[in-house]
């Protein structure tokens, strides 16, 4: 049993262990730089990885929601379509329109990329898996991902396209607007777990009672804002229905219109990595990390847990876009200004009054009638306001 | 080991860069950038000092910091609005220009 | 001085100089925003995590942001084309230098500024967020409402007068 | 000067330090972009993101269609017609066919008007779910109401292969009748189809009907109003979705439409919801009129023995057919001088007619605005250059 | 409720997406190069000539009549008529296309040749693999590229080919009884002929069946 136990352990920190054991024959003195090297390339490694199979996991989800295939022509089950698609956007032609801004044309999708890898190094992929464990690892994730701002403009700017420039401005509108309720959704579990530290708040999540963890989820304010974390998420990665800034049917590609070759493919990159990056976050702040869902799993390796979760997050990610038409610019800033801000806002003192309420059955009633309520009340309140609804017809004779 | 002397002395580099900046530019938004510039240099004086200084425990310059950070935004904020609102008026945002006071 | 602080020395220089130098407003607000990251890095360096964090956040995520959104409505032919020599270019940056080296000047001759660094000092955002709350309960409250009259200030402005008249 | 104060200078528009820190933006939206619908271009002039102006510039199909059709014999451009409203020949096919037989007064024996009927609206019905699903498109879903849509129309597509040997292009239709007969099993292959729509509708309006994004997106935008839209000529879907009750089928009572008892739908707002809903009513209606004409589709010939397939010489005169076609009203205008090729050919095509209010309904929307109303405008370039 | 019609709608693709493993309504892709659909017997692409028996010159049917290149819409067909004659399938001696090009590029499928041609000699072909790198050898077919057996006829067009088989097949008894009667006629003036002494002209057959139009 005791075997059992160590073995299970040990493939759980298979990860941690190799890298050690692969350090410890370095010298001393350069130890720390090649562990950081390491974990950057597991990361870099890893998550590309996964950029490819997303993408595939995308295109046949789709395909399948759309009585189609999808892909399944290279490789078995297309598996090897990503790879296609890399070597293509490798030889192709790498066009830059004549009147750009070269310098700023080029660094736009190095500087998004860059940004997006750098939001991992706080987030906690397996126990003891975390590149940095920073005090306010929280804040520096969400203080890079407003580099990402930077990057589109410099993208929409440089192109000297209408298209692109028109682009840009939507994304950053968008990002700018969304990343308010973002942080403010986040914030409640900062309130709740007394740390910016992502590693603290797993940590404080992976406990059980009975056989079900404490997942900030399973409160009612976690869910709300974990709820408006993934609304406020799908808009910052620019997901559909909030795909504005590159909605093709409008303004062709959006910021990225003028981008070829493999800066196109560094842009997806980008972006399919930032949103990774989100989620991620979402499931280390609500979804307890890498903390197995029922204390009986916890033997499964905690690394799996994480991209379990990430798998299942991306999937609905999918789901969402496979079926939502796409919001206009107003409708996008009203539901960020009119819904999204004040139940943020709202959840924020639910969360201050479930921290004062003794545990207990009220509390449960108190912070789920103040989640509910004003979410149905805001809700079709910004209906009836809209004056949007369902019209019945009549026919002539 | 750094020393304090570093900080300070790129701390007033960046300060003069500032104001060479806020002196020479006739954009109004980059004369502003001049002088969040300067903010930033004193900023920097202040958490150089918070780290060198006798009671660091005490994360008085940290806090002179975050609230300057905050102000600083304020400052952006309703400072890059008046320029939006003189341009509109003015339809132009060079300072040489904007030199009537009718409104 | 170790190397890295020279790099990011550099680095924070080469941005707010080029930020004040180039021609292209939008050129400028991006070499600021490199500028501001070194700066933010100076500050982690120093052992600031929170303010370094904040630092990236507020400056190059909203105000060099806003200065790029200002310059794109500001956006015509006449102010784009400044002419780069300006009547009183020699002289602000004169007047620049001087300041810069009386300053120095004031620096290197004082004792107080020669002295190394200390071992480091915790600054946990648990610290900072007691301190906020505690010692600096009222500051705080006053940012606040500075803010909010700021936010509300700056829409009251910046909002389109043909708007309000419809 | 740069393009937008140029623009700005040509339209005569506010001068600029009136209109604010808005500048204005011309952007060409076609004819190489994702949401035109073929080679159709839009200059539009925005305030941002608004519309200010708003230019159509098509002519990038045109083929001289009418041209051809007059050094052509009559039934020679018969194929010619499969080509102008490409997603629905067999109207087209029928609306010049009736123009013919009005001109050479040909009657028309009882099955091949049944045929008429059923092909005529099992054209609308895949015109009506495509377009539906390009509407989707436009406004961004990722092509799942399309690829629904387009699985729906390929089971009619094969339809019209079994019957006319080709899907799009048809020529099907004859003066004085159609090309061939039913071929065996065709009739209950198209009663299953036919049976199996209302289960395809009920999908479609419970994955798109009651979306608030849908409602959302459509509801007020683009507004046609009644009279607008009576003085533009507009007809088809989009005059009944303002309110204009206005159906050939009931008008002209051309055809055999009387036997079939039928609904037409009207809407109240003239927004792109309704015109869309309508369709979507129209193609339950459509269903309705297939059951009963394959329920009473009686046996005989299905042409007109007289008519002569070569030499056909009709005496001069003129004649315009029209019918409702799934895009609105389509009318053949010809002129016959005796000789066997028409002297004047003219199509009436309502793709065209419905475009022309296209400023009038994007002026003060948003570029996001823009393709949906020209989406739900329904048009097919093939038709509007010919 | 906010929210409804969304779920609805995720309900609706989500049961797509489990039915495109189960249904094969829902799933009515095929794949093309290894998978075909049944060939409709209805379906149309190009013209190709028919012949009859073995020998593609020998048995052709077309007579060069051109009534199918005037008929033509986009008037992609070029016939040049032959010099001498050769007999066709009812034994009459016809002139026959010395030149028959059909260009494949500028063809519509419409299948009025086919409608006007009184000798069922034109048709429509189902083969649509026609692409190629050449534009302008590959795509003007001639003579002997656009010759297809009867039998080849009747295998992809069943229901048509054989009508015009058995029409033919009548035409052609109703020919062979009038040649028969012509015959018999001959031979009765022949042994009149030998009784009178008489050298008589050879009667040339009769018009085949002809024009249907």
């Amino acid at each position: 049993m005791t075997h059992l136990a160590l073995m299970t352990q040990h493939l759980d920190q298979i990860f941690v262990l190799t890298s050690h054991w692969l350090l410890s024959y370095l010298p001393i003195a350069l130890q720390p730089l090649c562990s950081a090297i390491l974990s950057v390339a597991a990361i870099i490694i890893a998550f590309a990885t996964l950029f490819a199979l997303t993408t595939l996991l995308e295109r046949k989800g789709l395909g399948r929601m759309q009585n189609r295939y999808g892909p399944n022509r290279v490789g078995p089950c297309g598996l090897f379509q990503p790879l296609a698609d890399g070597v293509k956007s490798l030889t192709k032609e790498d066009i830059v329109p004549i009147r750009a801004d070269r310098a700023v044309h080029f660094m736009a999708p190095v500087l998004l990329v860059a940004a997006s890898f750098m939001g991992y190094a706080v987030l906690p992929i397996g126990r003891n898996m975390v590149m940095v464990d920073m005090n306010a690892g929280v804040l520096f994730f969400f203080a890079i991902g407003s580099l990402m701002e930077l990057a589109v403009f410099m993208a929409g700017w440089s192109s000297r396209s209408k298209y692109s420039l028109l682009g840009a401005m939507r994304a950053i509108a968008q990002m700018i607007s969304y990343e308010v309720p973002l942080v403010l959704a986040s914030v409640v579990v900062l309130m709740q777990a007394g740390s910016l530290s992502t590693v603290a708040i797993v940590n404080m999540q992976a406990t059980y009672s009975g056989i079900w963890p404490h997942w900030f989820v399973f409160t009612p304010w976690g869910f709300a804002g974990f709820a408006l974390f993934m609304i406020a998420a799908t808009a910052e990665s620019n997901r559909s229905p909030f795909d504005l800034p590159e909605g093709e049917s409008e303004i062709i590609a959006g910021y990225y219109t003028e981008y070829s070759g493999f800066k196109f493919a560094l842009f997806f990159l980008g972006e399919y990595i930032g949103m990774f990056a989100t989620s991620g976050m979402a499931i280390t702040l609500f979804l307890g990390g890498w903390s197995a869902p029922f204390s009986f799993l916890t033997w499964i390796p905690s690394y799996f847990w994480f991209f379990a979760k990430l798998l299942t997050i991306i999937s609905v990610f999918i789901w969402i876009r496979g079926t939502l038409p796409r919001l206009r610019m107003d409708q996008l800033m009203n539901l960020a200004w009119q819904f999204m801000l004040p139940m943020t806002l709202l959840n924020l003192l639910t969360t201050g009054i479930w921290h004062f309420m003794l545990p207990g059955f009220l509390r449960w009633i108190v912070c789920s009638t103040m989640v509910i309520v004003p979410c149905i009340l805001l809700g079709s309140g910004l209906k009836y306001k809209k004056k949007f609804q369902i019209r019945t017809y009549h026919f002539s004779q | 080991m750094n020393s304090l002397q570093s900080y300070l002395l790129l701390s007033s580099l960046l300060f003069s860069i500032g104001l060479a900046g806020a002196l020479t530019r006739r954009n109004a938004i980059l004369v502003l950038i001049g002088i969040e510039l300067m903010l930033n240099a004193a900023n920097l004086n202040f958490i150089a000092f918070w780290r060198y200084g006798p009671a660091p425990e005490v994360l008085t310059g940290i806090m002179f910091t975050i609230f300057s950070i905050s102000i600083a935004a304020a400052e952006a904020a309703v400072g890059l609005s008046i320029i939006l609102a003189a341009y509109r008026h003015s339809r132009t945002t060079d300072l040489d220009q904007m030199n009537s006071l009718k409104g | 001085m170790t190397t890295s602080f020279m790099i990011l020395a550099v680095l924070t220089v080469a941005g707010t100089a080029a930020a004040m130098g180039l021609r292209n407003a939008v050129h400028c607000v991006l070499a600021l925003a490199l500028g501001f990251a070194g700066i933010a890095m100076l500050y982690l360096q120093l052992g600031a995590q929170f303010v370094g964090f904040t630092q990236i956040l507020v400056y190059v995520g909203a105000v060099a942001i806003l200065a790029v959104f200002a310059i794109m409505m500001t956006h015509n032919d006449k102010s784009m084309a400044l002419p780069d020599s300006h009547s009183a270019w020699v002289a602000g940056c004169i007047v620049a230098v001087a300041v810069f080296a009386v300053l120095a000047r004031a620096i290197v001759s004082s004792s107080a500024s020669a002295q190394t660094q200390p071992p480091q000092p915790a600054a946990t955002v648990q610290q900072i967020g007691n301190a906020l709350m505690h010692r600096f309960v009222m500051p705080l409250e006053i940012m606040g409402l500075l803010l909010t009259a700021a936010l509300i200030g700056a829409v009251v402005i910046a909002m389109d007068r043909r708007e309000e008249m419809k | 000067m740069s393009t937008a104060t140029l623009a700005a200078a040509s339209l005569n528009l506010e001068p600029a330090n009136e209109s604010g820190m808005d500048q204005l933006l011309e952007i060409a939206m076609g004819p190489q972009h994702p949401s035109t619908h073929g080679v159709f271009r839009m200059n539009v002039v925005l305030d941002g993101e608004r519309v200010v102006r708003l230019k159509p510039v098509f002519g990038y199909l045109h083929r001289n269609h009418e041209k051809i059709a007059e050094n052509e014999t009559y039934l020679g451009s018969m194929p010619y017609t499969d080509r102008l409203d490409y997603m629905c020949p067999l109207t087209n096919n029928w609306a010049y066919a009736l123009a013919v037989e009005k001109l050479a007064g040909i009657q028309v024996p009882e099955r091949a008007e049944y045929l008429r009927v059923i092909t005529g609206e099992l054209t609308r019905l895949q015109n009506h779910t495509c377009l539906i699903g390009f509407l989707m498109q436009d406004m961004g879903a990722s092509g799942t109401p399309l690829m629904y849509a387009f699985r729906q129309r390929e089971i009619i597509l094969d339809l019209f292969e079994a019957l006319t040997g080709a899907r799009m292009m048809c020529n099907y239709m004859r003066f004085g009748g159609c090309r061939v007969d039913l071929p065996a099993g065709w009739l209950d292959q198209a009663k299953k189809v036919v049976a199996g729509f209302p289960r395809f509708l009920d999908e479609y309006e419970s994955l798109l009907v009651s979306n608030e994004i849908l409602m959302d997106r459509t509801q007020d935008v683009g507004v046609l109003s009644k009279e607008l839209a009576i003085s533009a000529g507009i007809s088809g879907p989009m005059a009944r979705a303002s309110g204009v009750d206005y159906d050939i089928r009931k008008v002209d009572h051309y055809s055999i439409y009387d036997r079939f008892a039928f609904r037409v739908p009207l809407g109240s707002h003239g927004d792109v919801y309704d015109r869309f809903m309508i369709r979507l009513l129209e193609m339950r209606e459509s269903v309705n009129i297939l059951q009963q004409a394959m329920r009473d589709i009686p046996e005989g010939p299905i042409v007109d023995p007289k008519t002569k397939i070569r030499g056909f010489r009709p005496k001069p005169g003129e004649a315009y057919g029209r019918i409702e076609g799934p895009k609105g009203e389509l009318g053949f205008y010809l002129v016959s001088d005796g000789s066997p090729n028409p002297y004047r050919y003219r199509v009436r095509p309502p793709s065209l007619i419905n475009l022309t209010i296209l400023e009038d309904l994007c002026l003060g929307r948003n570029v996001a605005d823009i393709v949906v109303i020209l989406g739900s405008i329904d048009i097919v370039m093939g038709e509007v250059d010919r | 409720m906010v929210g409804e019609g969304i779920l609805k709608g995720l309900a609706e693709t989500a049961r797509n997406f489990f039915g495109s493993y189960v249904s094969k309504d829902r799933l009515t892709t095929v794949q093309y190069p290894e998978q075909r659909e049944p060939q409709i017997e209805a379906t149309r692409d190009f013209p190709f000539l028919v012949y009859d028996g073995a020998d593609w010159q020998q048995g052709m049917r077309c007579v060069a009549c051109q009534i199918c290149e005037k008929e033509c819409p986009p008037k992609c067909i070029f016939i040049e008529k032959s010099k001498d004659k050769k007999p066709d399938a009812f034994g009459k001696m016809q002139i026959y296309p010395a030149t028959f090009n059909i260009d494949i590029s500028v063809c519509m499928s419409c299948q009025i040749c086919v409608e006007v041609c009184p000798f069922d000699a034109i048709k429509m072909d189902v083969e649509y693999h026609q692409s190629s790198d050449d534009r302008f050898g590959a795509l003007l077919l001639n003579k002997q590229r656009l010759s297809k057996s009867n039998e080849y006829y009747n295998a992809i067009h069943p229901t048509e080919a054989s009508a015009v088989d058995a029409q033919r097949a009548e035409e052609l008894a109703k020919l062979e009884a009038k040649a028969k009667a012509a015959a018999e006629v001959k031979a009765a003036a022949e042994a009149k002929a030998a009784a009178d002494a008489n050298p008589a002209l050879n009667a040339s057959p009769q018009q085949p069946a002809g024009d249907p139009q």
